[in-house]
């Protein structure tokens, strides 16, 4: 890569801040295993997983049930919010009438930016009651896994808009020329093309359904059990962060930072899996 | 036919079901704020632990905060995402790293950056509960959205405007100015506004950095209340502070048109300006 | 394109020079007093800090949450000058100094919509340990019991459990809440939902007309009033700690927290103010 | 038929000259500007160049005519170091232009760019109104004056015959012209910097006839002034405007070679190789 002296002290001032925002994941990290150090000194690592309950203040430290509560409601939000939020997308960028498209699109920008908290607590005042009477107690996983696909839906309509903005329009030209049906452009020429934009949304609608806590915190139910149906009510690592920090003291606030740990490595997992898929369709 | 009909059906569907319950959930919003909205609403300072009074030294904290995320994400996020798509070659080993941290650090819970942010900006760098270190907990937790944005961007823009402009002996740097980031500026504008909702809707964070104090801050190192932390507080902690959280909720909603439609005018503006599209 | 950039960045530069100014000028004379601790306590605090300023021109009291456990750690390592505790210190907290500004009941409440007028002290304990499954057991209609418990460390949970003489890992609970609020609106949504939160907030509440109603408790209607009197049994105080014996600008808020100057305050918060 | 001839007349009344050209030197001085020796190119472990040799001379139109795939153009991005550009490419054998070492690493690359220009098959102009066009590569160049911005712009779209057609509308987008008229555009563009080798990759091959017969033109009175180095798959073509000629082929592991080079009357006349015959008359290939 030949680079004028120019191009190589611009290189050089990237690579920084490339060196900068990489730097603070490992931030977190170090931050992370030094709060949760003075438990992990004494409890093995495997009491984890065996311990019978969560019960910190008496020693019992089990996280698997908040583990696997996180994955479903993070899998559950995922299945939900993708097919609907590329649908938005199409919706605004084939289907709708222009003025319709523009409403639409500022509709789902300001839901990108409503806090969680209002989320959640119209979960608990409106979304619970009704799931209540289908079965109660009415805050579950499922009111869980509704209120973050809302949550995350933005993102994943929102990224994949600006991908499917970036198809060139000689790609769908040269399609419509072979008379190909609107559906048949979309799903045969458009998605392809701007398959990397919408997985590098789902990505991040993934990392903000996993980092959720408030909204889930309210609307959950936050017991500590392996979630059975979708009408169980469950805790996840986040919520279970957030409800206990505040009154946690010694092992128990460690604790805590273990369920963060946790939760860095499911995502670390994810991340690596989802690499490992890529590679095979290596960019050219 | 039938498959084309089918989706055309299924994605009106899909529209109407998704906008009306965004709109079932703004109505609700919209009927329980809007009676006690008022221009004092907005001027004054919360009395009697936010029940009653306005939300002014909030709404200045919120500005304040988002601005200081901003400032320092924006830049250091363009930059990275520059590197990555332009300078940096797609398989090399340093840029897949910094894309994975990436991935992983828009994965942290809210509620750990809160505790990191208070541990390393308040404690560790000494700025103690202020809205800097609120505003740079959230310039954390929003540069993943900046950069894979921008990035998918300037990934998206026409590899011959690259080659063109090399063979006219362009620097890399002019071709990135004058050519790639115009033809980027939708994506970027796009990533900054999803980057500016996710930093406005962000609560569990602040509680930690940028504090509890609802007076009207004199500088960036006092402790200011975002509006979202308001919302938290008045409708978990406070008796009957419903009434008001949603009008704060309005309020921030209201706040959130606002900088969506400067980010678009500016957007437009600057693509007007330089880009010339058919 | 060139000259909006730049003039955009001058504003965003100035802005930020200006707020780095107005640190320097005027931080000389400001006493600045930090609070941290139980957000139950945050409100009450914040209200008596804005009085207090009122009163004495130069001070600002800077009220911050996290958390009892964080009110401990915080005045125990000074980065706040006084803890804010919703509970009686713990045994490992006694080298703490601890001063109650206010009381705050505990109450159990039902949806108004539950038949079940009073309950007594073994029926709760059946319900909370999963004996008791079924309303009608105890007198209401044939629905299942949904329990509502606090979240571990939470010092109402501390005090329940003390009172009912359990261990949490008896509690077999269909949900667990967080703060107050949450409670009162879970009860609200769910007819079949019983709970305990603070008498303040619930006595509050049912007068605004929320669907909840307060259970006695062995016999002694739950309300302010009854906290007051100490007749009510269930009951914890709101402290505020220091590392040491208090001095300064610290006694001083200590004993206007203490005085009956903050009545007023601590009962627009429905909390109960300690007979002095 | 006066259709045609219509079209042709618009264009010859408009004076067009080449500007400062004049007649310029004869076409071939003895001293070949570029000269390639046993050059060979492989896109990570796929070779596509082997062991090429051939020399261009000064203002002379050399072209380069083969089979699709046989390595023509990766050998063009040799000569403008665009190989650069393209991930894990190795190039060996050297090459000098103007008796420097094009390969040399501390070569400013900016510079040499500059020196040779290259038109892609594609018309690529930028994003931009048809002024910025020319005036974003000249000012990086280091040219800012507005008036001599002016001057380079009109003269440079009379050389390549477009100034009348859109002197009228420089402020307008340069995606709305036609294809013919981007890639006029895009080769006074080039011409701005003043280069001295112009490298053409099938400039015509995306263009209708007439546009093309326009460009075939500009080409014919580039020569003299400028070292043209034309990729072309129309034989017609190369006859007609090539002084010198270089005929391609692919081995069998799939890398391309150079068969046969030399004037252009001897290539197409009386070929030494058969299979460049072959080619020629369109028998192969």
């Amino acid at each position: 890569m030949s680079l004028s002296r120019a191009d190589k002290q611009l290189a050089a001032l990237l690579r920084g801040c490339a060196l900068l925002s990489a730097a603070i994941v490992l931030l977190i990290l170090l931050f992370l295993v030094k709060e949760s150090w003075p438990v992990l000194r004494h409890v093995a690592l495997t009491r984890f997983v065996t311990d019978t309950s969560w019960h910190p203040v008496d020693g019992l430290y089990k996280l698997t049930p908040m583990l696997s509560a996180t994955l479903y409601s993070t899998l559950g939000a995922l299945l939900l919010a993708t097919p609907l939020g590329i649908a938005s997308a199409l919706f605004s960028r084939y289907y709708a009438p222009p003025f319709l498209a523009g409403c639409y699109r500022r509709l789902i920008e300001l839901l990108a930016g409503i806090p969680s908290v209002v989320y959640g607590f119209w979960g608990l005042t409106t979304l619970a009651p009704l799931i209540g009477r289908l079965h109660p107690p009415g805050v579950s996983l499922l009111t869980g896994i509704l209120v973050l696909t809302l949550m995350i839906l933005p993102t994943v309509a929102l990224t994949a808009d600006a991908a499917l903005a970036a198809v060139p329009v000689a790609y769908l030209r040269g399609a419509a020329a072979l008379g190909l049906s609107r559906w048949g452009l979309i799903s045969g020429v458009a998605l392809p093309a701007a398959r990397s934009g919408i997985t590098a949304g789902i990505m991040l609608a993934a990392g903000r359904a996993i980092g959720e806590t408030m909204a889930v915190l309210m609307v959950a139910g936050n017991v500590v059990q392996q979630p059975h149906s979708l009408f169980d009510s469950v805790r996840t690592l986040t919520a279970n962060i957030a409800l206990e920090m505040a009154y946690a003291t010694g092992d128990h606030r460690a604790a805590l930072f273990v369920s963060g740990l946790a939760l860095m490595s499911t995502v670390l997992v994810l991340v690596g899996t989802a690499e490992v898929l890529s590679r095979e369709r290596h960019h050219d | 036919m039938t498959k084309n009909a089918l989706a055309t059906g299924l994605i009106w569907l899909s529209a109407i079901l998704v906008s009306g319950v965004f709109v079932w959930l703004l109505s609700d919003i919209l009927i329980h704020g809007l009676p006690r909205l008022s221009w004092m609403f907005f001027a004054e300072a919360p009395k009697n632990a936010g029940r009653s009074g306005g939300i002014g030294p909030i709404i200045v904290s919120t500005v304040l905060i988002l601005l200081v995320a901003m400032v320092t994400a924006a830049p250091i996020g363009l930059a990275t995402a520059v590197l990555l798509s332009e300078f940096a070659r797609y398989d090399s080993v340093f840029g897949r790293l910094v894309r994975r941290s990436l991935d992983v650090l828009a994965g942290v819970p809210s509620i750990v950056f809160g505790l990191f942010g208070n541990a390393f900006f308040c404690i560790y760098l000494g700025l103690g509960f202020s809205i800097l270190s609120g505003g740079l907990t959230l310039a954390c937790m929003v540069l993943p959205i900046l950069i894979r944005t921008a990035e998918e961007g300037l990934q998206a823009t026409p590899n011959d405007y690259r080659l063109a402009a090399a063979a006219l002996g362009m620097s890399r740097s002019a071709a990135l100015v004058h050519l790639l980031l115009p033809s980027a500026a939708p994506a970027l504008v796009a990533g900054l506004m999803l980057g500016i909702g996710r930093a406005i809707a962000e609560t569990a964070a602040l509680i930690f950095t940028s504090g509890y104090v609802d007076r009207m801050p004199d500088s960036l190192f006092d402790s200011g209340r975002a509006l979202s932390v308001h919302i938290y507080d008045l409708s978990m902690n406070v008796a009957g502070g419903d009434a008001s959280a949603y009008s704060s909720a309005l309020v921030l909603i209201l706040l959130l048109l606002i900088i969506n439609s400067i980010a678009m005018g500016l957007a437009k503006h600057w693509m007007h300006r330089s880009v010339v599209t058919v | 394109m060139k000259k909006l950039g730049i003039v955009v960045t001058l504003i965003i530069f100035t802005g930020a020079v200006w707020g780095f100014l107005r640190t320097k000028s005027d931080d000389t004379n400001i006493e600045k007093l930090v609070l941290t601790g139980s957000s139950t306590v945050a409100p009450l605090a914040a209200e008596i800090g804005k009085r207090f300023e009122s009163l004495h021109t130069n001070v600002r009291v800077d009220v911050q949450t996290g958390g009892s456990s964080r009110g401990v750690s915080d005045a125990r390592t000074g980065l706040a000058d006084i803890g804010m505790v919703s509970r009686a210190l713990k045994d490992d907290e006694k080298g703490l100094h601890s001063f109650t500004i206010a009381l705050d009941g505990i109450s159990i409440i039902l949806n108004k919509a539950n038949p079940v007028q009073s309950l007594n002290k073994q029926q709760i304990i059946d319900i909370y340990t999963g004996k008791t499954l079924n309303w009608k057991a105890v007198g209401g209609n044939d629905a299942p019991i949904t329990v509502v418990n606090k979240a571990e460390g939470r010092s109402t949970l501390e005090l329940f459990l003390h009172y009912f003489g359990l261990k949490n890992t008896d509690v077999k609970p269909q949900v667990v809440i967080g703060d107050n609020q949450q409670g009162i609106k879970t009860v609200v949504g769910n007819p079949d939902a019983i709970g305990y939160v603070s008498v303040g907030t619930a006595e509050y509440e049912a007068s605004q007309g929320a669907a909840i109603k307060l259970l006695p408790l062995d016999g002694i209607a739950a309300s302010i009033e009854n906290v007051r009197n100490r007749s009510f049994p269930l009951s914890r105080p709101l402290n505020l700690v220091t590392r040491a014996e208090p001095v300064g600008l610290a006694k001083a808020f200590i004993e206007f927290a203490g005085s009956p100057q903050v009545n007023d305050l601590i009962e627009a918060q429905y909390f109960v103010p300690v007979p002095r | 038929m006066n259709e045609i001839e219509r079209i042709d007349k618009t264009h010859t009344d408009e004076a067009y000259t080449l500007g400062p050209l004049q007649a310029g030197p004869p076409c071939c001085d003895p001293t070949p500007l570029i000269r390639v020796d046993s050059l060979s190119l492989h896109y990570g472990k796929k070779p596509a160049l082997e062991n090429v040799s051939l020399d261009i001379y000064k203002g002379c139109i050399t072209a380069l005519i083969g089979p699709s795939g046989c390595g023509k153009t990766s050998f063009l991005t040799v000569l403008n170091r665009m190989t650069d550009m393209i991930p894990d490419c190795r190039v060996s054998g050297n090459v000098y232009f103007d008796s420097k070492d094009l390969r040399h690493p501390a070569l400013d690359v900016q510079g040499l760019r500059r020196d040779i220009g290259m038109i892609f098959q594609k018309p690529v102009p930028f994003p931009l109104s048809i002024r910025r066009n020319i005036e974003l590569p000249l000012r990086e160049h280091g040219i800012s004056k507005q008036s001599e911005l002016n001057d380079i712009m009109q003269q440079v779209l009379l050389d390549v015959g477009l100034w009348a057609e859109v002197k009228d509308r420089l402020e307008s987008s340069a995606l709305a012209l036609s294809g013919g008229q981007q890639q006029r555009l895009c080769i006074a563009r080039a011409l701005a910097l003043q280069p001295k080798v112009l490298l053409m990759d099938e400039p015509c091959s995306a263009l209708d006839p007439i546009s093309s017969g326009v460009v075939e033109d500009l080409i014919q009175r580039l020569r003299g002034k400028y070292t043209v180095v034309i990729v072309t798959h129309n034989l017609a073509q190369a006859r007609r405007i090539a002084n010198y000629a270089g005929f391609f082929w692919i081995k069998e592991q799939r890398s391309g070679c150079l068969i046969e080079f030399g004037q252009c009357k001897q290539i197409f006349e009386a070929p030494a190789h058969e299979l460049t015959a072959a080619y020629i008359n369109g028998s192969r290939g």
